[in-house]
């Protein structure tokens, strides 16, 4: 029953951005009918250049992404395990966190051009904090009683990192790589569209223009569905790695 | 390079850039032709670079090009400057403010000017049908749309208000890509627009006229934009340039001559309809590039603010 | 006294060396991209204590403003009627789940086809983007309103106005704010982008005109103040959230002064 | 005062039938002190929710002095036994107390006055700028008790109030809702699962089988009015009244094994 409701949710957002044009409420110029959008939809993902611009954008998200969890989970244990400088690092995490990563665009596009590496600077910035934080949180979390234990059996540090700090910190990496995966993949095309580097983000740029107005909205649908299908992707894979751990995993703040 | 020793200290993200690395023109194996990017605009005034190509200027030349597509000339400058293009298209202005602010540019050839007669220029000061805008010197607190800002744009939009004894300080810029701009005039978010072809003729199109030919204003003959290289490029690849020049000149005096041809070749980079080329006031193209014009400009833009210190017009023309 | 200077201590240590290295690091530099932070500092003060802070910084901030506020009204508004009416949730969950999914960012160029490149689309693609954190955490607070609670207030026939106040939005407003936090970093984001468009003012669209002005120091101190900006905001939140969270901090952490 | 008359409630889950409660008739005297007991799982809770009308009945009807009960009544109060779930954690223990008077528009100074009376009645007199989670379990059921009392309701219901605090506290609390009881005149309807208390507390003692629920006895306790921790639970009489009413609930609950 739930899921024919939804489905008349987004029905009827699509009869309701059908009729208003055509009412006059807004004219067809700027907001075209949900018809005329899902036929350019058609039309472009018939043509190679809309698939070629899809892979660009997966590319850059998800090597962005990789790069991103990679240092994240690495800086992550390194500051996290050490209480000292942890605390030392602390004031630095808080004070680069909240620097909007779009601030970084003028100085990529002078320093790389209008090319992927811009892009992936603005995403590994933006997608970093998201899994440092969490990870961080993850080490903290390791139960001091059980980090003695590991201590007086003698496990080096190396070793309590592997068998201690690691399942313990695995869901928050977790956390942090699906809240990384959405925030990268807005830096994604946000980068493209901006600094102009391949992949849907430029293309919408360009449909923009050409004046292709309802290029643009059937692209910026494709983009929602990209971004649903990540959402889904990462849940799916977040519960299959979790599935053997009791869901103890607390979504801390972001 | 020191670059990237100073990127890898700053923050944990620009060490992920530095690992990418950016990407230089490689040294071409001898007998090989150059392998060189050019950053372009998408608009008429290129039009004779690509006919250069067509013709084979370039191949005869030993220089196999590809054109890369840009915004404006402040997005082309730093490109050419870090070596991700080797020669470039910008307006003059930005080159004048670039080479002022310290940064190694050279014109190696000019790129177009003004038709040089008010009225018929490629480019104009443009407003609605029924706007109470007579004259330029109307546009006192008004706002103004203009492709990228600092370029020649303003600078020749502001000489029009004071050659109508307006004050130029009192117009209002706003940046504004120029597909985007016929529209936002249409539609009154902004009350006059500088374009130019294609887009002269979607505003025309829609009953917009003309009120100044800011170019025109701003010297006679105006240079209006040229291609440039970095000076680094000059010191390692000297004969490269001097052969990109070569083949400049001959395609610029081509396209000159061939007024048809540069029609037929815009329809291959833009996506302008047919009936609307046939229609377009082509800028010329002399391959010499016209210094008074250039020093004018200079002279303009310092007063205009745009500059810190006097441009070396000189030091950046060839 | 020991303790605070301490945490003072450990809380300054690494910005003071970061900033250091930074310093010495630039300090020769001629490289055109990369100035002396000396220089960039030195700049600062005449680039954004000048008109600008006028012109371009207080435009900026108030459209952050009132983007950021209509934002948290209609997502509060919004998160209230969809989470606690199964029906409307039912009807707008995948609706909500796919306008979620799409990057602010890409709504620029609809906006600015819709409602022109003035304040009004900087103002709607702030709310844009920040309208979804706030919405998503209501809806998810509403849906976890004590049971007990909503009894006792059945019980004492606490309705209307007062219920939606006590009941509801009170018991709600842990997550609410969750969702104000992650709204006001996306709101940051899109005061730039929006201006990085078509502005003729802003913080974003002063920086892009360093940029195009190749007034490189200039557009480091922009980028620099962006961040202090992101910075600040980021502790003005809490603050306020330590005011209007005060119960629920001291509640999850156990009674203390008792 | 407060009637059932052949109360029944069925919980119709996914694939599962609960017959919470088979067929409940009482009454509750006005002004009098009624426990309920039963074997635990025989839906006192659910008896007690259809009694507040915060659940509607599957058949039957529940009565206040006369009016069918559909949904909460005017002047009936409920006190819960998880006390840290049913006071408001944002507002301080007088503006807990002081909600329901503000939503029953009472004026100003008659609120504070009533706040005052009922929080020095439950003896948390200083308590008022304390925020609930600041205080002991029973200093939060004090408060939700002074929050009834303040409300001034003909009727009080209370659902095992006393389970989640220590043995001592719970002395204290019984105490003080006896005193409470005299002191305002309300009539008590006190579910509980302690056997002791409910012969110590009430005026009669209603034992129920366990589900389908019905009554098994109605016994009236003729322990003196004045009762107090140490003689009343050390009079013969108290022992016999609670060996009756426990070998009561053991059959009840041998019962519910068999059928």
């Amino acid at each position: 029953m739930r899921i024919l409701l939804g489905v008349a949710g987004l029905l009827g957002f699509g009869a309701l951005l059908e009729l208003a044009p055509r009412v006059g409420l807004v004219s067809d110029r700027y907001a075209p009918p949900t018809s005329t959008i899902l036929v350019t939809l058609a039309q472009r993902t018939g043509e190679s250049r809309f698939w070629l611009a899809v892979a660009d954008t997966l590319r850059t998200w998800l090597l962005g992404l990789l790069i991103a969890v990679a240092l994240g989970v690495a800086v992550g244990i390194a500051l996290g395990t050490v209480p000292v400088v942890r605390r030392a690092t602390a004031s630095t995490v808080e004070f680069l966190r909240p620097i909007p990563s779009v601030a970084l665009i003028p100085l990529v596009v002078v320093l790389y051009g209008s090319t992927v590496t811009s892009t992936l600077v603005l995403v590994v910035y933006a997608a970093f904090w998201q899994v440092l934080v969490q990870v961080m949180h993850g080490v903290a979390d390791v139960d001091p009683v059980a980090r003695d234990t590991a201590r007086t059996y003698g496990l080096g540090r190396l070793a309590r990192v592997r068998y201690l700090v690691w399942p313990t910190a695995l869901p928050y990496v977790v956390t942090g790589v699906r809240l990384a995966a959405t925030v990268a993949l807005i830096l994604t095309i946000t980068g493209e569209l901006v600094i102009g580097s391949p992949g849907l983000g430029q293309e919408i740029a360009t449909a923009r223009t050409s004046g292709a107005v309802p290029a643009m909205y059937a692209l910026t649908v494709v983009t929602g569905l990209l971004g649903v299908l990540a959402n889904v992707a990462t849940r799916a894979a977040e519960r299959r790695v979790l599935h053997w751990h009791p869901s103890l995993r607390a979504e801390v703040a972001a | 390079m020191r670059r990237h020793l100073a990127a890898f200290l700053l923050a944990p993200t620009l060490l992920a850039s530095a690992a990418c690395g950016a990407d230089g023109a490689d040294e071409p194996a001898p007998g090989q032709p150059d392998k060189v990017t050019v950053g372009v605009i998408p608009i008429l005034d290129v039009a004779p670079i690509y006919l250069g190509i067509e013709q084979g200027f370039f191949d005869e030349r030993d220089i196999e090009i590809t054109l890369e597509q840009a915004e404006g000339g402040a997005a082309i400058v730093p490109a050419v400057v870090s070596g991700q293009y080797q020669f470039g298209f910008s307006n003059m202005v930005s080159l004048l403010i670039a080479s002022s602010e310290g940064l190694p540019v050279k014109v190696v050839s000019n790129g177009n000017n003004s038709t040089g007669v008010d009225g018929e220029d490629f480019a104009a000061l443009m407003v609605k049908a029924d706007s109470p805008i007579r004259t330029a010197a109307d546009l006192e607190g008004k706002t103004v749309a203009a492709n990228t800002l600092q370029n020649i744009v303003d600078t020749s939009v502001r000489q029009s208000v004071r050659k109508a004894g307006g004050d130029p300080t009192k117009v209002r810029f706003t940046a504004l890509p120029f597909p985007d701009q016929p529209a936002a005039l249409a539609s009154g978010q902004v009350d006059a627009v500088f374009v130019v072809e294609p887009f002269q003729q979607a505003v025309l199109a829609e009953g917009g006229r003309a009120i100044a030919s800011s170019y025109v204003d701003a010297a006679p003959n105006l240079t209006v934009a040229a291609y440039f290289t970095s000076q680094q490029l000059l010191a390692d690849n000297p004969d490269l340039a001097t052969r990109f020049t070569e083949a400049m000149a001959e395609s610029l005096s081509y396209a000159d001559s061939h007024p048809d041809e540069v029609r037929t070749i815009i329809a291959s980079y833009t996506e302008i309809a047919p009936e609307v080329i046939e229609k377009l006031t082509l800028p010329t193209f002399p391959p010499e590039v016209n210094r008074e014009s250039v020093a004018t400009l200079a002279d303009l833009a310092l007063e205009d603010g745009l500059l810190s210190k006097a441009a070396d017009v000189d030091a950046l023309l060839p | 006294m020991s303790g605070i200077l301490a945490r003072v201590g450990y809380a300054l240590a690494l910005p003071v060396v970061l900033v250091a290295v930074w310093w010495f690091a630039s300090a020769g530099s001629t490289d055109f991209y990369f100035p002396p932070l000396s220089r960039i500092v030195a700049v600062f003060p005449d680039t954004w204590l000048s008109s600008r802070l006028a012109d371009d910084v207080l435009p900026s901030l108030t459209r952050l403003g009132i983007g950021y506020g209509v934002a948290l009204l209609a997502g509060v508004a919004l998160g209230l009627a969809i989470g606690s009416n199964r029906v409307v949730a039912a009807v707008t969950e995948p609706l909500l789940e796919f306008l979620r999914a799409i990057p602010p960012p890409v709504l620029v160029p609809i906006l600015i086809l819709v409602a022109g490149i003035g304040d009004t689309m900087k103002v709607l693609v702030i709310v844009s983007g920040c309208l979804w954190p706030v919405l998503l955490n209501t809806v998810d607070g509403v849906r976890a309103v004590d049971p007990v609670l909503a009894d006792t207030c059945r019980t004492y026939r606490v309705r209307g106005g007062r219920r939606w106040w006590h009941l509801v939005i009170r018991s709600a407003s842990p997550r609410i704010v969750t969702g104000a936090r992650q709204a006001l970093s996306v709101g940051i984001i899109l005061m730039v982008i929006s201006e990085m468009f078509a502005a003729s003012s802003g913080l974003g669209y002063a920086v892009i005109q360093f940029k195009d002005g190749f007034r490189i120091p200039q557009m480091w101190s922009g980028v620099i103040l962006l961040g202090l900006l992101g910075v600040l905001l980021s502790v003005l939140f809490r603050i306020v959230e330590h005011r209007v969270l005060g119960w629920y901090h001291g509640s999850r952490d156990g009674p203390r002064e008792r | 005062m407060l009637a059932v008359e052949e109360l029944h409630k069925v919980y119709d889950g996914r694939g599962r039938r609960v017959e919470a409660i088979g067929d409940l008739t009482f009454e509750v005297e006005a002004g009098s002190f009624v426990c309920v007991v039963g074997p635990s799982g025989c839906g006192k809770t659910t008896l007690l929710r259809c009694c507040a009308g915060l659940l509607a009945p599957t058949s039957g009807t529940v009565t206040l002095s006369g009016a069918p009960v559909t949904g909460p009544p005017e002047g009936l109060a409920v006190v819960f036994q998880e006390y840290g779930r049913s006071l408001f954690p944002w507002l301080r223990v007088a503006d807990n107390v002081d909600l329901p008077l503000r939503a029953a528009g009472v004026a100003k100074a008659t609120r504070r006055e009533l706040v005052g009376e009922a929080l020095g009645a439950v003896g948390l007199a200083d308590a008022h700028r304390a925020y609930p989670w600041q205080l002991s379990g029973g200093m939060q059921q004090r408060v939700a008790i002074a929050r009834a009392i303040a409300y001034q309701p003909r009727v009080l219901l209370l659902d095992e109030p006393f389970a989640a605090v220590d043995a001592q506290t719970r002395a204290d609390l019984e105490d003080l809702i006896r005193d409470v009881w005299r002191r305002f005149g309300m009539t008590l309807l006190f579910v509980t699962h302690d056997i002791d208390e409910a012969v110590y507390l009430g005026q009669r003692v209603i034992m129920l089988t366990s589900s389908p629920t019905r009554v098994a006895e109605d016994l009236p306790i003729d322990l003196p009015d004045e009762r107090d921790q140490l003689t009343t639970r050390g009079d013969p009489r108290f022992a016999e009244l609670r060996g009756r009413v426990y070998a009561q609930i053991q059959k009840a609950k041998l019962e519910g094994r068999t059928t």
